[in-house]
């Protein structure tokens, strides 16, 4: 077996991270969509870190973790703050910006 | 041979891949996906939000398997500790029995969503299996020396101290903003305990405990009120909603019977049941 | 360029080693002069911080550390001092600031004759403020909000002064516009003054945008922007290039020390509190322009048109200054027309390159005390008389604050330039370099010179007038006016500083010390070559100076000073609304804009419109349908999202690009 | 510069699959064994400390007793309640009792010993990582989730309150937890426990009036702060007395396995009493010098060899469990507010603090020729005169103001609704309680509602009464 296996497992993953975004209404779990997008992205570069024998690959995914546990705490707190303004936690019921 | 070799020796990493990690890898792979696609077919969220960590946890694994241990300890500790219990933090504050309507609102969505991610699983390993890598070199030997957690602060705290210092910026200012955004203004005073306290010896009700039901466990004694003192039932000591559906058992029920069992005692136990009975 | 040999730059390019010794000799005042900047920093974190629970003795921490900052300058002073005179130039390296790849930019502090002047004044005079405040500020709310900022401003003011680069400069430079910005504004709540704050802020904002486009220019010319890199290469480049440094440098000097044109907002930020005046607006922040451009010597010496403008731009400023301090009947205000005067001069005599920068310096120091001084004898004159600052309501104070008029007295006489006094010795150096410009050769020396000489006899005529109006002459005050003498706390500064204005002059004037002390700076600059002996032009000032005294003690000592203000010449009348710099801003810069906008709209109605509508119905047309793509689901543009990711990286990956 | 070096000292390479199989058993017994004798300690010394006998009556002194009570407990009847979120409410438990055992498997028993009756020479320890901490912090951040979705899964109010309660207690006080064990990973150089006990085994040498001492080795001594904060945050960690909130059953009745029974509810109660060996065994390996020998006894050069650290490291951990019970025995529980304000205000930021100073002290030892102690001396120099600045200058300014006691202006009251709109009260102005928009109102205290309820309870036993 060759490490391009987990790659596969990778760009599997972030197609079904991009796929719940498109399709799952509820918020938190569309975040969750993008976390799953972001955690597979980390595999990639933790493979090629393997692979190249270089391990710039787990610094770069450690900083996406970092960025990630950021983007989380402020997106989870809009969200919270939506639900509590509107009452609902759907992505489509924010729909006032459009024609 | 230290343990770090150890564990990637149980791990089988061995560059290249070895049977191990092969085995591990159609253990891991599949459980992922499966766990993955719960969040697509999940009703409720919190089963979205554990399938999600689940996957989290496989992500951990692999990078165990992929010669970085302190990335998956971090990956479990970060993503399944704090991220997703964070998630489901949120989920229970916001609606913890809403289960989603799996029904597609926006005419088409679902079509154009399994045709692009298809196609991006199509391009993606398209891509992949074109690609020629290079002999996987492996960090076993770094990890060896100087360390893996060592090789990863000295990379952090020298080529990218910049950009870690961003990133600390960027925590920081994201605790803010989420404790700005959740924030809420206080209008009135906050009642302290000892006001509270006070309030309620002012409204002159019952302070103590309110008086058990059941002093005679006949039937389900907690229908039955409890005798005061002075043998009157007292009300108060029946649960209020069987007191709305008029469940209550009146004392009398329970007190004939136990005129017989007082009848049988030399002395008669009381005045207060007799009482209470006649009333 | 023989010049340049012994300029900064040269020093600077040779001390790294210099800086080594230094650390090796282990002189505990340089290795340690960061503290210098980092205790009034400390003092705004803790009083900013440390919120109410400060408000008591807040103002004595806010106090301390500026005389602590003063205790390090001084040290600093004399162990500088200690070196022979080649070595007095240090750098010392802080921490790497911006490691970004191949780009690498040090956090670093220049220690040499000029930094530690400037170091040595700001706190000092600073210090002595901040004293004066604790009584000035005593029934403020916000006294320790107050002492926060003054202690800001220090710290960022002792940055821009020290710092080794021109980026870590513009650090401290942005320091004190934000807090200049913040005291103006102290009392936010009247909205003039908010106003006045944010006209300060929005013009420094210009003379910035000069500053920020010279660094960028010396970035893409020498790949640098510290001193030493900068001064080093600066023979390298090319005049044109310099000339434009220059001239953008000099915006933001113009920015910042109110120079013409950038002037409009001295006057507006007598809103702050008078301490605010006196330190920020009249002895330290002001002055920051002319030490950019003392600085910036090397660049200046390689662009003589640069250089040519500085001097135009100083002697129309000291004219200017002059003579709206003339008109005006605000205390506070002829006093800030004043000070853009005296930088004027200043600016005048930094442009006249080695010849000059002592000079500049040192009416920079004096200046710093007499005006410093006045501004804190006009505040205690505002203190008495009920926080009025109309000129026209004093008269015969001197009677009532005895302490106040002897020190303000001693101000006067110094910035008129009084045998003797401080400002003798700096301004009457100036006018007579101003003679010696160009070498002595062409117009120049005869129309600058000529300025310098017209201002000194303008400056001596509105002081007096402002001095004669205040301290003499018949009581005008109000009824309900009590004027008093100010406390101890604010009189103990006032008189150290007129112990300042009039000893500090002769103290390093004539006796060469300071010439001495900057030569490193100056360099030995060529042999002047005045147009006229200086022994002419001393008399030609004197008699000046004479005459415009005289003159206002004629007319607001001597006779009746009406109660209103007379209706006056049609130069009075524009010299008290400024030359009309707000209308003349107005007129230059808005309306045209305005115009143009108008023009525009006219051409684009009438011509551009005709076109473009048919393919704007066309285009809205199109828009009309599309629109609906808008849905406002963010599902859906997820969706378009990912549809031009798998797009564009699938053609990447067919194309193999 | 030194490195210190970073991955685990003991060498497992010998191990074969039956000797890493024996270990885990052994593990597995050990704990389920050690539960059985902390429930009787527990029952037995908390009845000591309240005088009275406690269980006696199975086995000598009552030692059968919680293995009568678990067997009972085993064969009750296990009642799934009809709102459960079925497999959610199974998984619960089971992760949680997983996740508990899970963390000892890097905890170091003693140094390398050999198996009797075999020539098998291993390290008394499963395995070691070199980030076995963050391994253990892994696991129990896993624990968590059991507790969460056993709060959430029974599909009732109490249990929620409960999880949710507890979760976020965990996670707060792990958060100081992890803190305090930065400062040991900072001074070892590792977060491989074997390296550790290894970091721990001398401590350096002082010269002091010509003598030259030994100074102490356990980070217990040279880490004392983190240690003092590592204690505290352990006991909230584990849920225990005073921190018991999950469980207090004035309040939410049993917390979040109030609807679990049977072996489901057995796997919740061992894992609580696993999860305090596990931090028990921390803080021993962290802070105790692990399996070695305390002080008069490491004179004997046999102490730190064989079987006998075993001993020693069970002894340290027995005390800790005992300090558990004496805790439990004597301390009334906190109010909940009241423990998170001292988790998040006191513990985090001092836990924060003596982080930095831990650091900066290793940096400049590092990477300055800068002795400690003199750091230390500026350090607490520099301190001492802002102290006496400071205090001097509050003594000089305001004598008058400490002599009179300061007569606080009444602040003017103001209604925050008068505009129909709230608005946040100006200095120097008070809010009142007004009868503003009552919806706003009622949602600030919750005792309102509650007094309201009570009001209506208590009329008709009221009337009864006077009836």
């Amino acid at each position: 077996m060759r490490p391009e296996y987990w790659l596969y497992l990778s760009a599997v993953l972030f197609a079904i991270g991009a796929t719940t975004v498109l399709v799952r209404r509820n918020a938190i779990i569309v975040f969750m969509g993008i976390e799953l997008m972001l955690n597979a992205a980390n595999l990639s570069l933790v493979t090629f870190s393997r692979i190249h024998g270089d391990i710039d690959g787990q610094v770069i995914a450690l900083f996406v973790m970092l960025v990630a546990a950021a983007e989380v705490v402020v997106g989870l707190a809009i969200i919270v703050s939506i639900f509590r303004t509107r009452r609902s936690a759907s992505v489509d019921d924010a729909n006032l910006l459009k024609y | 041979m230290t343990s770090a070799m150890q564990l990637s020796g149980m791990l089988a990493a061995t560059d290249p891949p070895g049977t191990a990690e092969t085995a591990l890898f159609w253990v891991l792979a599949p459980v992922t996906v499966v766990a993955a696609c719960g969040l697509l077919f999940a009703r409720k969220a919190v089963h979205a939000a554990l399938s999600m960590a689940l996957v989290m946890i496989g992500l951990g694994v692999a990078y165990l398997v992929h010669d970085a241990p302190f990335l998956g300890a971090v990956q479990v500790f970060v993503y399944t500790g704090a991220v997703m219990m964070l998630f489901l933090f949120v989920v229970m504050l916001i609606g913890v029995s809403a289960a989603d309507s799996l029904v597609e609102t926006i005419k088409g969505q679902r079509l154009v969503a399994v045709v692009l991610g298809l196609g991006l699983v199509l391009l993606l390993t398209g891509a992949i299996s074109q690609a020629t890598l290079d002999e996987t070199v492996g960090l076993v030997a770094v990890n060896e020396d100087p360390g893996n957690v060592t090789m990863i602060a000295f990379r952090i705290f020298d080529d990218y101290v910049w950009a870690f210092e961003l990133t600390g910026a960027l925590l920081i200012t994201a605790a803010l903003g989420a404790m700005v955004l959740t924030h809420r203004e206080r209008l009135t005073p906050r009642t302290t305990q000892r006001q509270l306290a006070a309030d309620r010896i002012a409204e002159g009700a019952v302070k103590a405990p309110l008086p058990a039901p059941g002093v005679f466990a006949r039937h389900n004694a907690v229908d039955t009120p409890a005798l005061l003192p002075d043998g009157t039932p007292s009300e108060a000591s029946v649960n209020r909603v069987l007191r709305a559906r008029g469940q209550v058992r009146s004392a009398e029920e329970t007190a004939a019977p136990t005129a017989v069992i007082q009848s049988e005692f030399a002395e008669p136990l009381g005045d207060g049941t007799e009482e209470g009975g006649s009333r | 360029m023989n010049l340049l040999a012994t300029t900064p730059a040269a020093l600077l390019a040779q001390d790294g080693t210099v800086a080594g010794s230094a650390a090796a000799s282990g002189a505990i005042q340089e290795t340690g002069s960061w503290l210098l900047i980092a205790l009034p920093l400390l003092g705004a974190a803790l009083l900013l911080l440390g919120g109410r629970r400060t408000n008591r003795w807040g103002h004595w921490l806010g106090v301390l550390t500026p005389w602590a900052s003063f205790a390090l300058a001084a040290a600093l002073l004399v162990s500088l001092a200690g070196y022979p005179e080649g070595e007095r130039s240090r750098t010392l390296h802080l921490f790497g600031w911006m490691p970004a790849g191949q780009f690498r930019l040090d956090a670093g502090l220049l220690i040499d004759p000029l930094s530690v002047a400037f170091a040595v004044l700001v706190t000092f005079v600073g210090a002595l403020i901040h004293v004066y405040a604790v009584a000035y500020m005593a029934a403020d709310r916000d006294r320790r909000r107050f002492f926060a900022y003054l202690n800001f401003f220090v710290a960022s003011m002792l940055l821009l002064v020290l710092a080794d680069s021109y980026l870590l400069m513009y650090v401290g430079w942005e320091g004190v516009g934000l807090a200049s910005y913040l005291l103006i504004g102290f009392w936010n709540h009247n909205p003039d003054y908010a106003a006045a704050a944010k006209k300060a802020f929005v013009v420094n904002r210009v003379g910035d945008a000069g500053l920020t486009v010279a660094m960028m220019m010396m970035f893409a010319t020498f790949g640098t922007v510290s001193f030493a890199g900068v001064f080093a290469a600066a023979g390298s480049a090319g005049e044109g290039v310099l000339t434009a440094i220059g001239l953008m440098l000099l915006l933001g000097a113009c920015g910042k020390s109110a120079q013409f044109p950038l002037q409009s907002w001295l006057g507006d930020a007598m809103a702050g509190p008078t301490p605010v005046s006196a330190l920020i607006h009249a002895a330290t922040m002001v002055t920051a322009g002319v030490y950019l451009v003392v600085r910036s010597g090397p660049i200046f010496e390689a662009a003589p048109t640069a250089q040519l403008v500085v001097v135009a731009v100083g002697a129309i400023t000291l004219l200017f200054g002059a003579i709206v301090g003339c008109a005006k009947d605000d205390i506070k205000k002829v006093l800030a027309a004043s000070t853009m005067s005296q930088i004027g001069y200043m600016m005048l005599a930094a442009g006249l390159g080695p010849v000059g920068y002592a000079f500049a310096i040192l009416h920079l120091l004096t200046h710093g005390f007499f005006k410093a001084g006045m501004f804190l004898g006009a505040g205690s004159v505002m203190h008495g008389m009920g926080d009025s600052v109309e000129l026209r309501s004093y008269g015969g104070l001197n009677a009532v604050m005895k302490v106040t008029w002897v020190t303000f007295a001693c101000g006067w006489l110094a910035i008129i330039g009084f045998p003797g006094f401080s400002g003798f010795w700096s301004k009457d150096r100036i006018i007579e370099a101003a003679f010696s410009a160009d070498g002595g050769q062409g117009w120049q020396p005869w129309v600058f010179g000529g300025a310098a000489l017209l201002g000194a006899g303008l400056t001596a005529f509105y002081m007096s007038r402002l001095f004669f109006m205040t301290f003499h002459g018949t009581r005008r005050w109000p009824e309900d006016a009590h004027p008093h003498e100010a406390p101890r706390l604010m009189t103990i500064p006032m008189v150290v500083l007129a112990l300042g204005s009039v000893g500090l002059g002769a103290a390093l004037g004539p006796t060469g010390l300071f010439t001495d002390w900057m030569s490193p700076l100056a360099g030995e600059h060529a042999e002047e070559h005045p147009v006229l002996p200086a022994w002419a032009v001393t008399t030609l000032t004197l008699l000046l100076v004479v005459a415009g005294a005289v003159l206002a003690h004629r007319r607001y000592a001597a006779s009746e000073v009406p109660a209103v203000a007379p209706t006056g010449t049609a130069l009075t009348r524009a010299a008290r609304r400024d030359l009309y710099q707000d209308a003349v801003n107005e007129a230059a810069l808005m309306r045209p804009g305005q115009y143009l906008t108008r023009l525009l709209v006219f051409v684009d109605n009438r011509g551009v419109d005709g076109v473009v509508r048919g393919l704007a119905a066309l285009v809205g047309g199109l828009g009309g349908r599309l629109k609906y793509w808008n849905t406002g689901y963010v599902r859906s543009y997820a969706a378009s999202v990912l549809v031009g990711v798998l797009a564009v990286s699938g053609g990447m990956l067919l194309f193999r690009i | 510069m030194t490195m210190l070096a970073e991955n685990p000292v003991a060498d497992f390479s010998d191990d074969t699959i039956w000797v890493v199989l024996g270990k885990a058993l052994f593990i597995f017994v050990f704990l389920v064994v050690g539960t059985i004798l902390m429930i009787w300690a527990e029952r037995r010394v908390v009845a000591r400390m309240q005088s009275r006998p406690g269980p006696n009556r199975f086995g000598p002194f009552g030692l059968l007793q919680p293995l009568a009570d678990g067997v009972k407990l085993i064969l009750k009847e296990d009642i799934t309640p009809r709102a459960v979120d079925r497999v959610v409410f199974v998984v619960a438990p089971i992760i949680s009792g997983t996740a508990a055992f899970l963390a000892f498997s890097v905890i170091p028993f003693g140094p390398e010993a050999r198996i009797p009756f075999t020539d098998i020479r291993t390290p008394l320890q499963l395995t070691d990582l070199p980030i076995a901490l963050l391994f253990i912090l892994a696991a129990a951040a896993v624990g968590v989730y059991g507790i969460v979705l056993g709060g959430w899964s029974s599909g009732s109010t109490y249990p929620l309150l409960g999880g949710l309660r507890s979760s976020a207690q965990v996670i707060s006080y792990e958060i100081a937890m992890a803190l305090a064990l930065v400062s040991v990973f900072l001074y070892s150089g590792s977060m491989s426990t074997s390296a550790i006990v290894d970091a721990q085994a001398s401590g350096g040498t002082a010269q002091l009036f010509g003598m030259t001492l030994d100074l102490p080795s356990w980070h217990a001594i040279t880490l004392l702060p983190s240690f003092v904060i590592y204690c505290i945050a352990m006991v909230g960690e584990t849920n225990r007395a005073p921190f018991d909130l999950p469980e207090a059953e004035g309040e939410l009745v049993g917390g979040y396995h109030t609807e679990y029974s049977s072996t489901k509810f057995l796997l919740f109660f061992l894992a609580e009493y696993v999860n305090m060996f596990t931090v028990s065994a921390i803080a021993t390996t962290l802070f105790l010098g692990g399996w070695r020998a305390p002080f008069p006894l490491s004179l004997w050069d046999g102490a730190n060899h064989g079987w006998w650290p075993m001993l020693w490291f069970v002894l340290k951990v027995a005390i800790f469990m005992f300090c558990f019970i004496w805790l439990r025995g004597t301390l009334p529980r906190l109010r909940y507010d009241q423990f998170m304000a001292l988790g998040w205000k006191w513990l985090i930021p001092a836990a924060l603090g003596w982080t930095l100073v831990v650091a900066g002290l290793r940096a400049t030892q590092q990477f300055e020729s800068v002795s400690t102690q003199k750091v230390l001396i500026g350090v607490a120099a520099v301190i001492a005169a802002l102290l006496v600045v400071v205090l001097f200058i509050d003594w000089l300014v305001s004598p008058e103001e400490r002599r009179q006691p300061r007569q606080a202006a009444e602040p003017q009251a103001v209604d925050p609704f008068a505009g129909g709109y709230p608005v946040p009260p100006m200095p120097g102005q008070r809010l009142a309680r007004t009868s503003g928009p009552v919806l706003v109102a009622q949602q600030v205290p919750a005792a309102g509602q509650d007094t309201t309820d009570e009001e209506q309870d208590s009329q008709p036993g009221e009337e009864a009464r006077r009836g």
